[in-house]
């Protein structure tokens, strides 16, 4: 699965074309390193990191190391009830950051989603439309998101709006490209089949155009979701009031260091639970893709 | 027939420059149009409304990029992304070819790293100012972080789908172990690490505007200079077209930087494009 | 009306129920302009009878495709004309003929929806066309993949089965639609050599029992012998009939006659014509389509 | 006398090298319910110094076959021997040229031919007349400085012989070298090769599943059963030589062994045509089993 994994979370998603078939078993047969890691000596790999920031923070107190949070300091604060710093796995202010930082990645995904798949269908289908918009677009996606935080408090006047807003952007702009390119991907010989087997416009779009897509549209969401997460965080430690970032951001103010480990050890796994769901969601909707490639039924 | 941004070939109508110009050309009037409406006919736009026009931003460009503070900013933002880029890929191209080629090291480390990875980089700001002697250093390291995980990722998926009949054609011609990771896997990869570097150098950029800015707004570190912090300045400072110079200047160094890197590559990969 | 006196009916050809007949008169294709002008078909005039297995037989990238492309409505032509049973589909007045399903194509790489099981491929024109129902469709669809052996992966993906049942699908895809005209862009061209015989039987089988024209491309002329009542030999680039080879073996046809007198000499005179084409072809080093 | 002639003909006293022995051969690919037998109770001889070549239905284990004889696999039972020693792994008096062309795409073409002779640390004085030298006999001096991918498919495939060609490997081991060609194209560089072959005579086997290049080009030719894979058919085609793809039509010998051919593999093909479907899912296994 690493394989399939590495891929699938690359930030490249928009480089990669999906083709419509598996390779030749001949060319895809004896990859020449390829194997699943073991877990035995993934664990030997999880100790080994473990042991090296225990000893370097808490035991040898290395130079530099030493002023970092060690981990058992970490663990201890993590799973107290009466946390020295007040953010714990039982304190309720832990989750509800948690939360906050959710409802703003559900809200700006979400319209990430909605906006940018269609726009991006309308992109790769239509060639005016694109000659016409797609400049425009391209103007504006070189501009880093954080670049947006003054123009988004000015347009929007609550911290809450610009913090969804500039999550927003950033998948949006992921989105829209993956689900283009999606669409430009798909082999023109499906299209013409459609076409001479009778299909309309709205029928090649439909049957068609749209799964067609779909692999590349997951591929891009799948990014999409570690870019939201990526600004989110960025605009909390701005602007925030509450959220993962924020919590971050006022630890190292009020200098209770281990509570910014915790913050992103949090984060990871919420992050990488985020995108897991994106993916398990499309593995659902292509069983096609899956069924090629030998691994469902 | 050319290549578009994202690698697919795509047809382009002989009207495409012209669509484009009229296209961007409409969306200067538009705005221009709404940033004034407020001064003509006293109903402000929504949103626009707020915003310098088009024309307040030339003439603030003109203004700025005289100014000598600009160019340092500029430097200053370009030295901390070349700096953390360069670091990561000398230290991510090694990583990812031993990942792919080192079976019992993938199993050990890799996972490791895939845990690592899904912590957004900039939420290593606090922790990276702790552990680092200057604030420089530790905004080039989160430079770093943002570009490393990218390039790290391209190069081992880049290195695993070589054909494998390339790595058994020289073994057949009598390659030894060496010979086949040098002649045969390096130069395999090398279009993965183009297109990861291409992308990498784009991330960069949002993440050192991103630490600039962070460190200029909240209780971590101080002015950091960078065209990020300019940003920020102006936008405390409340010169709104200034803030719109910035993000046109960030959006251009963005753009020829990932401009360079493909150019480069293109030189260090002259077999992809001989057709 | 007058045109009807050129009509191939007139020129004694049985009347009969089997539809389909090509002509393409003077057909000219170039691409681009000015100095980087290509002709991809030039002055191009042959006919294809109704219900006739037709070979259009030439080196690869010579412009036999823009051919069958412009048959198919994907391209226009630039001067000349194509009709179909004497309606003209492209030409003067129209120079790109609309797709149908009266003219469907089975493409050189395969061209099946990924993401639609076999079944749902095949039921797929008429169900988008209206013509019958879903259900009637599928039921239609699921004899004719029991017709060309299919039946047992019919709610399997494309992807789950192998090359050479693909095409089969691919082609009862197109057969569904009971079209006048099958166009076949070297369908079988990734297939080895000993699968694509087995593939030439299982064609011409369905061929037997749904008559219809075929217009067939290839560059492979023992596929074009074996299953052709006519071998339409193309120059090199521009695409122009060099040859023209009616093949009097008689269907139907099994393996056997690969090895009968006549497909010798057949195959001799056909080698014979496609020669020079090829070692031009050859020496000028050009890259294969 | 150019380099290579001259180490060649210092060669022609000695009997011929490169007899390949295969003897109760299996091979099994994946494991559990995906394995697959390729191979089982496999007896073989490649003759030396002649042009063995091997033809059978698709998936039937010929490439196997060659990737035994290449060394890249080791059998799970019997032996393959060459010239009497076991067979251990790759090396290059035992040559490979792939399926459709495995040329290193980021190397010129120069730098493909050279490449066994640099891997070999010889220096690059020494290796330019070879390199040379071979690429006139394949007639492609003049695109020496070109990529791989600036060449049409009949160009590539005769880079890859002069790849193998200057290294003067005692056994050549051919997997369907002109797959994916157009069938005139292919025809021209089946003549091409048996000229080249006349010049260069050594231990060949050749994979196929064109009946008439089998023919065409054969000393012996040897038909595979579908799997598990077994000799079904030996035949020495003992046509005259030279032979042009106009043989294959004149020569009434010729055409009786394509008939019986045919038939023979047509029968085997038969039987993988309607466990198609099966056969691709253990084609799965052998992609998952191999590493």
């Amino acid at each position: 699965m690493t394989e399939i994994d590495a891929k699938a979370l690359g930030a490249d998603g928009a480089v990669r074309t999906a083709s419509a078939f598996p390779p030749t078993p001949t060319t895809v047969a004896r990859r020449p390193f390829r194997a699943s890691p073991k877990l035995p000596l993934s664990l030997v790999g999880f100790a080994a990191f473990l042991l090296a920031w225990h000893l370097a923070v808490e035991v040898w107190r290395l130079p530099r190391f030493a002023k970092l949070p060690g981990l058992v300091e970490v663990f201890v604060e993590w799973t107290s009830t009466d946390p020295m710093y007040g953010v714990s796995l039982f304190t309720a202010e832990y989750y509800q950051h948690i939360l906050v930082s959710l409802k703003r990645i559900v809200a700006a995904f979400s319209a990430a989603t909605l906006l940018g798949v269609p726009l991006g269908l309308l992109l790769g289908w239509s060639q005016r439309f694109r000659e016409y918009v797609f400049p425009v677009f391209e103007t504006l996606r070189p501009v880093p998101i954080l670049a947006w935080v003054p123009i988004s408090i000015i347009l929007f006047s609550g911290a809450e709006t610009s913090v969804v807003f500039l999550t927003f952007i950033a998948a949006f702009f992921v989105t829209t490209l993956n689900t283009m390119t999606g669409v430009q991907s798909i082999d023109p010989s499906v299209v013409r089949a459609a076409r001479c087997l009778g299909a309309s416009p709205r029928q090649i779009f439909r049957h068609i155009v749209a799964p067609g897509a779909l692999p590349h549209i997951f591929t891009g969401l799948q990014v999409s979701m570690g870019v939201s997460w990526f600004s989110l965080v960025a605009a909390e430690m701005v602007s925030g009031e509450f959220g993962l970032g924020y919590l971050i951001n006022t630890a190292y103010a009020k200098i209770q260091y281990p509570t910014i480990a915790i913050g992103m050890i949090t984060l990871g796994a919420v992050g990488y639970a985020s995108s897991a769901l994106v993916r398990l969601v499309g593995a659902r909707l292509m069983a096609w893709r899956l069924r090629e490639i030998g691994v469902g039924r | 027939m050319a290549a578009g941004p994202t690698g697919v070939a795509v047809a382009r109508s002989p009207y495409a420059l012209r669509r484009a110009v009229v296209a961007l050309a409409a969306c200067a009037v538009l705005w221009q149009l709404g940033a004034r409406l407020d001064d003509w006919t006293g109903v402000g736009a929504p949103g626009v409304g707020a915003l310098p026009s088009p024309v307040e931003v030339a003439m603030a460009a003109g203004r700025v990029v005289v100014e000598p503070g600009y160019w340092i900013s500029s430097a200053l933002s370009f030295v901390r992304v070349m700096g953390g880029f360069l670091i990561a890929l000398a230290a991510a191209v090694p990583l990812g070819l031993l990942f792919a080629t080192n079976r019992t090291f993938r199993a050990i480390a890799f996972p490791v790293f895939e845990v690592i990875r899904p912590i957004p980089p900039l939420a290593w700001v606090p922790a990276a100012i702790i552990f680092w002697p200057t604030q420089e250093a530790a905004i080039t390291f989160i430079t770093f972080l943002g570009a490393f995980f990218t390039i790290t990722i391209n190069v081992l998926s880049g290195a695993l789908s070589i054909d494998p009949r390339f790595v058994e054609a020289a073994r057949s011609l009598g390659a030894s172990r060496m010979t086949v990771f040098r002649r045969i896997v390096l130069p395999a990869t090398a279009p993965s690490i183009v297109v990861a570097s291409s992308i990498a150098i784009g991330l960069s950029w949002e993440v050192v505007v991103a630490a600039e800015i962070i460190s200029g707004s909240s209780a971590m570190g101080s002015n950091s200079g960078g065209l990020g912090h300019f940003i920020w300045a102006s936008y405390l400072g409340g010169s709104y077209d200034d803030i719109i110079v910035g993000m046109i200047s960030i959006g251009i160094a963005g753009y020829l930087c990932s401009a360079a890197v493909r150019k480069a590559g293109a030189l260090l990969t002259p077999w992809i494009n001989a057709r | 009306m007058t045109d009807l006196a050129l009509e191939p009916a007139s020129r004694g050809a049985p009347q009969t129920s089997s539809r389909g007949a090509i002509s393409i008169r003077n057909v000219v294709k170039t691409y681009g302009s000015g100095a980087s002008q290509v002709t991809a078909v030039d002055d191009c005039s042959f006919e294809v009878a109704a219900g006739e297995i037709c070979m259009v037989v030439g080196p690869s990238g010579c412009g036999k495709t823009s051919l069958l492309n412009a048959i198919a409505g994907f391209h226009d032509i630039t001067s000349g004309e194509i009709l179909i049973d004497g309606e003209t589909i492209c030409g003067p007045d129209r120079p790109m003929a609309a797709p149908g399903p009266d003219r469907v194509v089975v493409f050189q790489n395969g061209a099946l929806f990924p993401w639609k099981t076999n079944l749902e491929n095949v039921a797929f024109g008429p169900t988008m066309q209206g013509t019958m129902t879903e259900a009637a469709a599928k039921a239609r669809a699921r004899s004719l993949l029991a017709e060309v052996g299919l039946d047992d992966v019919a709610e399997r993906f494309p992807g789950e089965i192998s090359s050479g049942m693909r095409r089969r699908v691919e082609i009862a895809r197109a057969v569904i639609n009971e079209p006048r005209v099958l166009l076949l862009d070297e369908p079988y061209r990734a297939l080895d050599a000993l699968t694509k015989q087995v593939m030439h039987e299982a064609l011409l089988e369905l061929y037997y029992r749904n008559k219809v024209t075929i217009f067939f491309i290839t560059h492979d002329l023992e596929e074009a012998v074996f299953l052709g009542h006519k071998l339409v030999i193309s120059t090199a680039r521009p695409c122009r009939p060099k040859t023209i080879i009616e093949v009097d073996i008689p269907h139907p046809r099994d393996r056997s006659v690969i090895t009968s007198p006549r497909f010798r000499e057949l195959m001799e005179a056909a080698h014979e014509a496609v020669r020079q084409e090829a070692v031009a072809a050859f020496q000028a080093g050009d890259k294969e389509g | 006398m150019s380099a290579v002639a001259e180490r060649r003909a210092s060669d022609q006293t000695a009997a011929p090298r490169g007899r390949i022995d295969l003897h109760r051969v299996a091979k099994t690919y994946g494991q559990g319910r995906l394995a697959k037998t390729v191979m089982e109770d496999c007896s073989l001889t490649i003759e030396p110094g002649r042009l063995n070549v091997v033809i059978g239905p698709s998936g039937c284990g010929k490439s196997t076959l060659l990737r035994l004889i290449a060394g890249f696999d080791q059998p799970d039972a019997g032996a393959v021997t060459a010239d009497g020693s076991p067979v251990r792994g790759p090396a290059s008096d035992r040559l490979m040229v792939f399926q459709e062309s495995a040329l290193f795409d980021w190397m010129t073409v120069y730098e493909n031919v050279a490449f066994a002779l640099r891997a070999a640390g010889r220096g690059s004085r020494d290796i330019a007349p070879l390199a040379k030298d071979v690429l006139e006999r394949v007639g492609l001096a003049a695109f020496k400085e070109k990529y791989p991918g600036q060449l049409s498919g009949g160009m590539q495939r005769r880079v890859e012989l002069a790849r193998a060609l200057i290294n003067d490997p005692a056994v050549m081991l051919l997997d369907e070298p002109f797959r994916g060609l157009d069938a005139m194209t292919r025809g021209l560089m089946q003549e091409y090769f048996l000229r080249l072959y006349a010049d260069n005579p050594r231990t060949v086997v050749f994979v196929t599943t064109e009946i008439d290049e089998a023919i065409l080009i054969a000393d012996r030719l040897i038909i595979l059963s579908n799997v598990p894979a077994r000799v079904r058919w030996l035949v020495e085609i003992d046509l005259p030589r030279p032979r042009t793809v106009a043989t294959l039509y004149e020569d009434d010998r010729a055409n009786d062994i394509k008939r019986e051919a045919i038939e023979v593999l047509h029968e085997e093909a038969m039987k993988s045509f309607r466990g198609a479907f099966r056969e691709r899912a253990s084609k799965e296994a052998v992609t998952a089993g191999s590493k």
